[in-house]
């Protein structure tokens, strides 16, 4: 029995000493005489970023003074932007990890249990400047689980973790139930005989599991002795209180409408992901002022398990809900064909959308679609020194993340 | 010059020298000693290495290095294609064979039905390789068995017989060969002769300018049909023999195809001459045969159709002189059959892969049958239960996964080759008297090849029969004893040093000199 | 439903087209890059019966009055990209029997095809088409001009060259290249044999065995005059080289052919056999690969353009028919990312290709006297958010933006949203 | 104490008493037995320690245990006692194999549900089952019989011997079994993914320590928590490794982990906590990074072994010295750690006072090929190789083809 405890103790002192050691050699480094793209602000050319102790220090353009012995780094020409943010990424699971397949709606699951950090997904993201990511489970279920945000470097998940259950992802269209055959007698031998095996049986999963919750949350003020609802129930309750996003995959204009309309009938708020459709459903989405993380703009098909819901996206679409003022992010989503961030950027500004309105879709944006504008997602005092240096400016096809910096620390040289 | 000192030599061609020398000048092995006793020139760069032991550079008598994964997976091998042809340098992990002390190997592809293609001889450079001079195809693979798989024995009887059809027609091939040299010889002297004969001619009667119908005809037969016009060349060419439509592959069998159109026309010809047809110049080749190659050209003058006027020709000029003589059709090349011809002849070794006991005696049968002089029988498992007769027939054996266990779990029932003992088969050949080498089998593996030297040794051969079982033994089958193989005078200098005796587990190969150049030192 | 629409609405522009490069024809541009020589800023380019007459700066030229004007002064003018190696615009790009030398892509080609309309999209004004890579020997290419309404329209040259591959597929590497040397071993017999036969016949002539009126008729058989062309380096040849497993045999037969290499990807392997190669080499469109490597399960980004440049061999890009690597902006950003000048990079769309094609002195860059192959471009041709304008070809307007039916459709919705204000203009501001 | 056996041709059952007397009468009065070897090894140290050999010595076995070691065997033992000398060879103890299922998967892997931490895999074992012949053979002498890696949490695993006619069961409840592989993820029944597993893993633990009243299923997890029992959990990516030790961590005991396949990706957790590990037998087609994962698990300290098929474990070891492992770790990794991992440390794995009489004879280090494999004795009774001094006892199976 003495055992665990003197473990403890041993390792109390470890992490103690581990801290101590980081601030004492607390680090300055001042990138001088660079264009930077803060985010969020206007640019500010040969500017300055203080950055220590994996925090901002100081950033501006000639008030700020490079504090004596800070190193400093000369980024004559280049362009400093902050660490891009991937609102719904895939990584590279086989598609039986991404989903707890035993069951349709499996709401309490994280996805966090299959993070790898060296998976070579992370480390392609992390040489194209991505420095925090939003995992989801997969799309084969109807009701998937709780994602997570992560930064793209670290020796373990959860050190990496940002934000631990970020969101729940609720799945429409007929891909949840693809796998599953009706029960019409002769013989079940596995459990893939079960419902949903059409679109309107994956609504109705969606719609049973909102009833039990609502169910659940009018029942605990009634009476308390009865057994506590499923783990499951109790996260879907904290999305109908508003307190978990609910991040709908929706892709055709069908499955978006009914997104809305589930939202609506529920009462709780949603983000629509993938929303290829979008263009067609502008209007509804503009007067819900739902947010829309746009998957792949460059893609010309949809491909992988997803083709049958997917419809033929249109390069319009990001000019469309910039000029109807819909809150949109862009993001690689589950395409398996989708470009790198940066050039998915480079696209939609390629089929009309703003240079600037195209790099702050990949940083401030969905920093505050997660809620963590405070940490992640622009330059300024005091945030996370996420930052990556360009070769040219970031819209440039030739341009190359010379270097990106996740907690001020240099992770990836690239070229 | 250069010289080895190291604290123990095994020369393999003789006993162990404590405190030994080899002195190596050029490419070659200058002389093999005790340290101390030769007198050596002032310029000669010394190795020392007082507790190591030397060795003669290692042999893997069969291994795929240098092939990269399409070439071992390339199942178009037939008897005809060289595999030193696909063998490249790619700087893999499984190219690096010079550091794990071999000095020379045999490479050869385990893929393709029954013929695999002939095998080359490579000596591995710190990077690259050079084939081995004259050994660019230095044995012809041949496929005896069906594998781990459970075979029914008529299977495998009826597999056997097909490898022995492989053989018959060669006599006719050589015949054909040896046909075409004479009558090309005799072509040559006849058109001269033919020349002379008419320049004589013409310089007695220049003025009777006779007009010689007989060869015009002869020339004007030799025109091609008439092609159809190039635009419509996509018209459905001649019947499709075998190959599904669309399906880009060649017909297999392509010879096949070929057949098919000579037997059309001649069946063509009887059926117009039965027909008392007056027309004498060659059908208008309606199957407009779609091969590239100018045959249709040529075969149409050999066309039955033809002859009858030829022999008419001479009855009726009996005095004319000699006649234009026609040169002879040239057989089609094909590399399977003259390299089966070698075999014949003993030029070339024919290693024959064969595992269980009815597959080995059907090999052996096969080189009775056939007389092949040499043959290598490789991964014999069974090989311990027909020792007698491999010996009587003075067959050499190749080992290769001399690993414990490494062909299944003992016992188990569902694996046919788990009765096999690779281990213990070394020291059965051994007693037999068999030459036996043990080869590491895929490049993955040749950093073992000391280990499985070991593992015999293990289950009781002695330690010099499997030192000479990876050095002097190989170089004796593949036929390149008198180069290398032990530390010998006049033999190439291929020289390995390691820290430790080779067989334990933990020994490290130090330096490794391949025909007196330095092609390794660990660091 | 929308392919059969859209060619309905090519063919039907082409008509109110006026008959190609009569007259005089006058573009005044913002920059004009010429690619040989210096770039000329608001410079006039003067065409006259679809021929370059005068290129020089706008102050020094006098636009004679009878010329139509293109006015371009707010964009920037460059010759037309030339792609030395594409099998599109075909029904079917691989004959199904493996040997074919006889066949020609003329017999294929499809005037009306929706490639050549993407390839007018993407400022192409010259490609040279050739079979698929699944054949032996597969027939010979055709130069064409990607407007017109028939082949003899589309043609700028013929007999360019014969398609010859080693892929293998299914796995069967050393059986294409022994049928490989075979075909070729057979038509070099065929043709020693003719000329054997036409020696004899001489010397029987010479002996007075054959009178001295009969000529020799004998000619090669249609079918394999471009194979003999080709042997006897009369006819170039396009060999294309799947990986590095097969640069070996390709330079082995490139010693005694005269051939062009289109070199596939996974080149790494073979990185020190790259500087064997003489002549400039056409790439694959796929120009980045990833490559894990078995022992340390790292992945490196391996780029065949960055390799054939640190290896000094000129390089020819080709365009896929889709996704972004259709695009020459993006294939040009590739390079410049991977470290290959600019310069380079535009080289490789125009003079490397048209000295490949044997064509420099009539396409590849703008030149006086050369033929007025010319594209009209929104903004730097190495930007993503440069559209081409307008392309002409040999002195007449053959593609406008303003009336492209498929841009049209992709970005219809933006059309339908009724305040104008979504182009990226109004964007600036917020 | 009468178990009724069945003579195993279909399982059928043998009567204990008549049999003994029938087949060897002489076995009552079990006579000592003095074993002689130039060299002989008690045990191998742990990490750095060194083994304690003794030279010229013998071991005194009485009742398939060893009486006495070397120096204190009493002189009137030592002249009753039947003398076996090995002359020249050297004894060293016999190989423990951790965690095998020995080819019998399918019995210790109960299909219809994942979690059955209570199921005993010793009630599968068969003491008649012929891999049993295998594993004198290959110089084992006692091995885990663990449940099979398709279960999320397959059972309480025992500590079994082989022996001359048939194996038994040295102790009963030795070790409790649990897997995160793919192996327990691919059935058709819950859970289906790795977040399934553990989320059906954490919620049975937090349910054991809060529980008031439990099931048989939980109250072995308690064992688990209270350091009763060892677990050893199936493991091989990182995302798994990381799983185990976090739920290890969570719920305060340390494991065990089998399979550890990306073990240096964890390794510096593996090292802080003290976790074993039980490699998968070397396969010599490996990547270089996976045969130096010994090398790489001792340089940081983590106590190791391997496990898997018998006749590959002795080729493992040496595979791993020739990619640079220390021999005495690898010796270690044979016998002592395996037995300490599972938990068994008093019983096998040494040759001290009181454990068991199992030892192998090679002539020379048997972690080099080469040197010949002589013997191999299993509770006092010489199941493989020739004695040299007494008549040729029965051998249970060498040649092939089993008994």
């Amino acid at each position: 029995m003495t055992r665990p405890i003197v473990q403890v103790l041993l390792q109390a002192s470890v992490t103690l000493l581990l801290t101590a050691l980081a601030t004492a050699q607390q680090e300055v480094t001042a990138y001088t005489n660079a264009h930077i793209l803060p985010g969020g602000k206007p640019t500010i050319s040969n500017a300055t970023m203080v950055v220590s102790g994996g925090k901002i220090l100081a950033l501006g353009g000639a008030d700020v003074k490079v504090p004596d012995g800070a190193k400093v780094i000369d980024c004559k020409g280049m362009t400093i932007t902050p660490g891009l943010i991937d609102a719904s990424f895939q990584s590279s699971n086989n598609q039986q990890d991404l989903n707890e397949q035993s069951e349709e709606v499996t709401p309490h699951l994280r996805i966090l249990d299959n993070i790898d950090p060296e998976d070579p997904l992370f480390r392609r993201a992390r040489n194209n400047g991505v420095t925090a990511v939003h995992i989801m489970p997969g799309t084969r279920n109807v009701i998937g689980g709780l994602g997570c945000v992560i930064k793209t470097y670290g020796s373990d998940p959860k050190s990496m973790v940002i934000k631990a259950d970020a969101s729940m992802r609720i799945v429409m269209g007929a891909e949840p139930s693809n796998g599953n055959r009706a029960i019409r007698g002769g013989r079940v031998n596995s459990m893939y005989y079960r419902r949903p095996t059409s679109r309107m049986g994956v609504i109705w999963s969606v719609r049973r599991a909102f009833y039990d919750a609502k169910e659940a949350l009018t029942k605990t003020q009634g009476a308390p002795g009865d057994a506590p609802p499923s783990p499951g129930t109790q996260i879907m309750m904290q999305v109908l209180q508003g307190k978990l996003t609910a991040v709908t995959t929706a892709r055709s204009e069908q499955d978006l409408r009914t997104a809305l309309r589930i939202a609506e009938e529920f009462g709780y708020e949603t983000v629509i992901d993938e929303a290829q459709d979008a263009y067609m459903v502008a209007d509804e989405l503009a007067k819900k002022n739902a947010v829309v993380m746009l998957g792949a703009p460059s893609a010309e098909t949809i491909s992988g398990s997803a083709a049958q819901d997917g419809s033929a996206p249109r390069s319009g679409t990001v000019a469309v809900l910039a000029s109807k003022g819909i809150r949109f992010v862009i993001t690689t989503g589950t395409n398996p064909s989708a470009l790198p961030l940066i050039r998915e950027a480079m696209f939609a500004h390629r089929f009309g959308l703003g240079p600037q309105l195209a790099l702050d879709a990949i940083t401030i944006e969905p920093a505050k679609l997660l809620g963590l504008d405070d940490r992640i997602g622009s330059l300024a005092t005091g945030k996370d020194a996420d930052f990556v240096i360009w070769s040219h400016n970031p819209l440039d096809p030739a341009a190359v993340a010379v270097s990106v910096h996740i907690n001020g620390m240099s992770v990836s040289q690239p070229r | 010059m250069t010289v080895i000192e190291a604290g123990t030599v095994h020369p393999v061609s003789g006993p162990e020298i404590k405190n030994g020398v080899v002195v190596i000048r050029g490419e070659r092995i200058l002389a093999v000693g005790q340290q101390g006793e030769l007198e050596l020139p002032p310029n000669t760069k010394v190795y020392k290495f007082p507790n190591g032991h030397i060795y003669p550079g290692l042999i893997d008598a069969s291994t795929d290095a240098f092939a990269d994964a399409g070439l071992r997976s390339d199942g178009s091998l037939n008897g005809g294609s060289k595999i030193a042809d696909g063998l490249m340098w790619t700087d893999s992990r499984d190219d690096h064979l010079i550091e794990h002390g071999i000095t020379t190997a045999y490479i050869s592809i385990r893929a393709g039905s029954q013929l695999r293609g002939q095998g080359a001889i490579v000596r591995p450079r710190a990077s690259g390789f050079d084939l081995w001079e004259d050994r660019e195809q230095a044995a012809l693979q041949l496929l005896m068995t069906k594998g781990p798989g459970a075979s029914h024995a008529l299977q495998r009887q009826s597999q056997l017989e097909a490898i022995g059809r492989l053989f018959d027609g060669l006599d006719k091939f050589r015949e054909a060969k040896e046909k075409y040299e004479e009558e090309l010889e005799k072509y040559e002297t006849d058109f001269e002769k033919y020349l002379e004969y008419h320049a004589k001619k013409n310089g007695k009667d220049k003025e009777k300018g006779k007009p010689n119908g007989d060869k015009a005809k002869k020339e004007e037969s030799k025109k091609p049909a008439e092609a159809k016009p190039k635009a419509d060349g996509s018209e459905p060419a001649g019947r499709r023999r075998g190959g599904r439509r669309g399906e880009g592959r060649p017909p297999r069998g392509g010879g096949a195809q070929e057949m098919s159109a000579e037997t059309f026309e001649k069946t063509l010809a009887t059926i117009m001459a039965l027909l008392g047809k007056p027309k004498t110049e060659t059908p208008t080749t309606g199957s407009q045969d779609p091969k590239p190659q100018g045959r249709s050209g040529d075969r149409a003058t050999a066309t039955p159709t033809r002859s009858p006027t030829k022999s008419g020709g001479d009855k009726a000029k009996k005095g004319e002189g000699p006649k234009r003589p026609k040169y002879p059709k040239k057989p089609r090349p094909d590399p399977q059959k003259e390299a089966l011809l070698k075999v014949l002849d003993g030029e070339l070794p024919l290693r024959i892969e064969a595992h269980r006991v009815d597959e080995l005696l059907a090999a052996l049968r096969l080189q009775r049958d056939k007389e092949i002089p040499v043959v290598v029988l490789e991964r014999a498992y069974g090989a311990d239960r027909v020792t007698r007769k491999i010996a009587a027939q003075g067959a050499t054996v190749v080992l290769t996964d001399v690993l414990p266990n490494s062909l299944g779990v003992p016992g188990d029932k569902r694996n046919p080759y788990s009765k096999f003992d690779p281990t213990a088969l070394p020291k059965k050949l051994n007693d037999e008297g068999i030459p036996f080498a043990i080869a590491s089998g895929t490049a993955r593996l040749a950093s073992l090849l000391p280990m499985m030297a070991a593992a015999a040794i293990g289950r009781g051969l002695s330690e010099d029969a499997a030192l000479r079982a990876i050095t002097l033994t190989p170089a004796e089958i593949l036929g390149i004893a008198k180069d290398t193989g032990s530390l010998t005078r006049e033999k190439f200098a291929d020289v390995i040093v390691t820290d430790v005796p080779l067989f334990a587990s933990d020994s490290r190969v130090l330096l490794v000199v391949a025909k007196g150049r330095t092609e390794y030192e660990a660091k | 439903m929308n392919h059969s629409l859209l060619r309905i609405a090519i063919v039907c522009t082409t008509i109110a087209i006026p008959a190609l490069g009569q007259d005089l024809v006058a573009i005044k541009a913002k920059t004009i890059h010429t690619i040989t020589g210096p770039s000329i800023q608001d410079g006039v380019i003067l065409l006259q019966n679809g021929r370059i007459k005068t290129i020089a700066k706008a102050s020094d030229v006098e636009i004679p009055w009878s010329a139509t004007v293109i006015d371009a002064s707010d964009k920037i003018v460059m010759p037309t990209w030339v792609l030395a190696h594409s099998s599109g615009g075909m029904r079917g790009s691989n004959e199904s029997m493996q040997n074919v030398p006889w066949l020609t892509v003329a017999d294929a080609i499809d005037p009306a095809s929706t490639y050549f309309e993407g390839m007018l999209r993407n400022g192409v004004g010259t490609v040279h088409v050739l079979p698929g890579n699944n054949t032996l020997l597969a027939g010979s290419g055709l130069v064409v001009r990607p407007f017109g309404r028939t082949v003899e329209d589309m043609t700028v040259a013929a007999n360019t060259g014969m398609k010859m591959s080693l892929l293998a597929r299914g796995g069967s590497r050393l059986q294409k290249i022994r049928e490989m040397r075979r075909a070729i071993a057979e038509i070099r017999e065929y043709l020693a044999n003719f000329h054997r036969e036409k020696a004899e016949f001489e010397k029987e002539q010479a002996a007075g065995a054959i009178p001295e009126d009969k000529k020799w008729e004998k000619e090669i058989d249609r079918k394999k005059q471009a194979a003999v062309d080709l042997i006897e380096k009369k006819l170039k040849g396009w060999l294309y080289v799947p990986s590095f497993a097969e640069l070996d045999e390709a330079l082995r037969m490139g010693k005694d052919l005269d051939l062009n290499f289109v070199l596939g990807a996974n080149l790494d392997e073979a990185m020190p056999l790259l500087t064997k190669l003489k002549a400039a080499v056409v790439l694959d469109d796929a120009l980045e690969y990833f490559e894990t490597d078995p022992e340390t399960r790292k992945e490196k980004q391996y780029c065949s353009a960055k390799m054939l440049a640190d290896a000094g061999v000129p390089f020819a890009l080709s365009l896929a028919s889709s996704g972004p690597s259709s695009y020459p902006w993006w294939q040009f950003g590739t390079c410049v990312r991977n470290g290959i000048s600019r310069q380079q990079a535009l080289e490789a769309l125009t003079m490397v290709p048209a000295k490949m094609l044997g064509l420099s002195d009539q396409i590849g860059s703008l030149e006086v006297g050369k033929l007025g192959n010319i594209q009209i471009l929104t903004g730097d041709p190495l930007q993503a958010t440069t559209w081409v304008d307008t392309v002409v070809l040999e002195g007449a307007v053959v593609y406008e933006r303003s009336k492209d039916p498929r841009l049209k459709y992709l970005f219809e919705a933006a059309k339908k949203a009724d305040e104008p204000k979504a182009t990226s203009k109004k964007d600036e501001g917020k | 104490m009468q178990i009724l056996m069945k003579r195993r041709t279909t399982g059928a059952l043998l009567f204990t008493a008549l049999c003994t007397a029938h087949l060897c009468p002489t076995q009552l009065s079990a006579q000592d037995v003095l074993v002689q070897a130039s060299k002989i090894v008690v045990a191998y140290g742990e990490g750095s320690t060194a083994a304690t050999v003794l030279t010229d010595s013998a071991l005194l076995l009485r009742d398939g245990k060893i009486a006495f070691v070397g120096a204190d065997i009493p002189a009137e033992a030592r002249r009753a006692a039947r003398v076996v000398d090995y002359g020249k060879a050297t004894i060293s103890p016999g190989f423990v194999l951790a965690a095998t299922t020995l080819g019998r998967d399918a019995d210790l892997a109960e299909g219809a549900l994942a979690f059955t931490p209570d199921l005993r895999a010793a009630e599968a074992f068969d003491p008649w089952q012929k891999e049993l012949a295998q594993l004198a053979t290959a110089g084992v002498t006692s091995f885990g019989l663990a449940p099979s890696p398709r279960n999320v949490a397959g059972g309480i695993g025992a500590l079994a011997k082989a022996g001359k006619k048939q194996g038994r069961i040295e102790t009963a409840e030795a070790f409790v079994g649990f897997s995160l592989t793919r192996a327990a993820r691919s059935q058709e029944r819950m859970p289906t993914s790795l977040m399934g597993a553990l989320e059906m893993l954490r919620d049975s633990f937090k349910t054991a320590r809060v529980g008031v009243q439990v099931g048989p299923d939980l109250a072995v997890l308690r064992q688990v928590m209270s350091g009763q029992r060892r677990a050893l959990i199936h493991a091989d990516t990182f995302a798994e490794l990381n799983g185990a030790l976090d739920l290890a961590k969570n719920f305060n005991f340390a494991p065990v982990i089998i399979g550890a396949r990306d073990a240096d990706k964890v390794m510096a957790k593996l090292a802080e906590r003290g976790v074993g590990v039980v490699l998968a037998p070397l396969n010599p087609k490996a990547r270089i990074a996976d045969l130096e994962l010994p090398k790489k698990l001792a340089k940081a300290g983590v106590p190791f072994c391997f496990a898997g098929r018998p006749d590959q474990l002795r080729f493992s070891a040496a595979l791993a010295v020739r990619y640079g492992l220390d021999r005495n770790v690898a010796n270690a990794a044979l016998t002592r750690t395996p037995a300490n991992l599972i938990g068994a440390l008093t019983t096998v794995g040494s040759l001290r006072q009181g454990c068991g009489a199992d030892f192998v004879v090679f002539e020379g280090d048997l972690l080099d090929l080469g040197s010949r494999h002589v013997a191999t004795w299993v509770d006092g009774e010489n199941l493989h190789g020739e004695s040299p001094a007494g008549a040729k006892t029965s051998q249970t199976t060498n040649s092939a083809g089993g008994r």
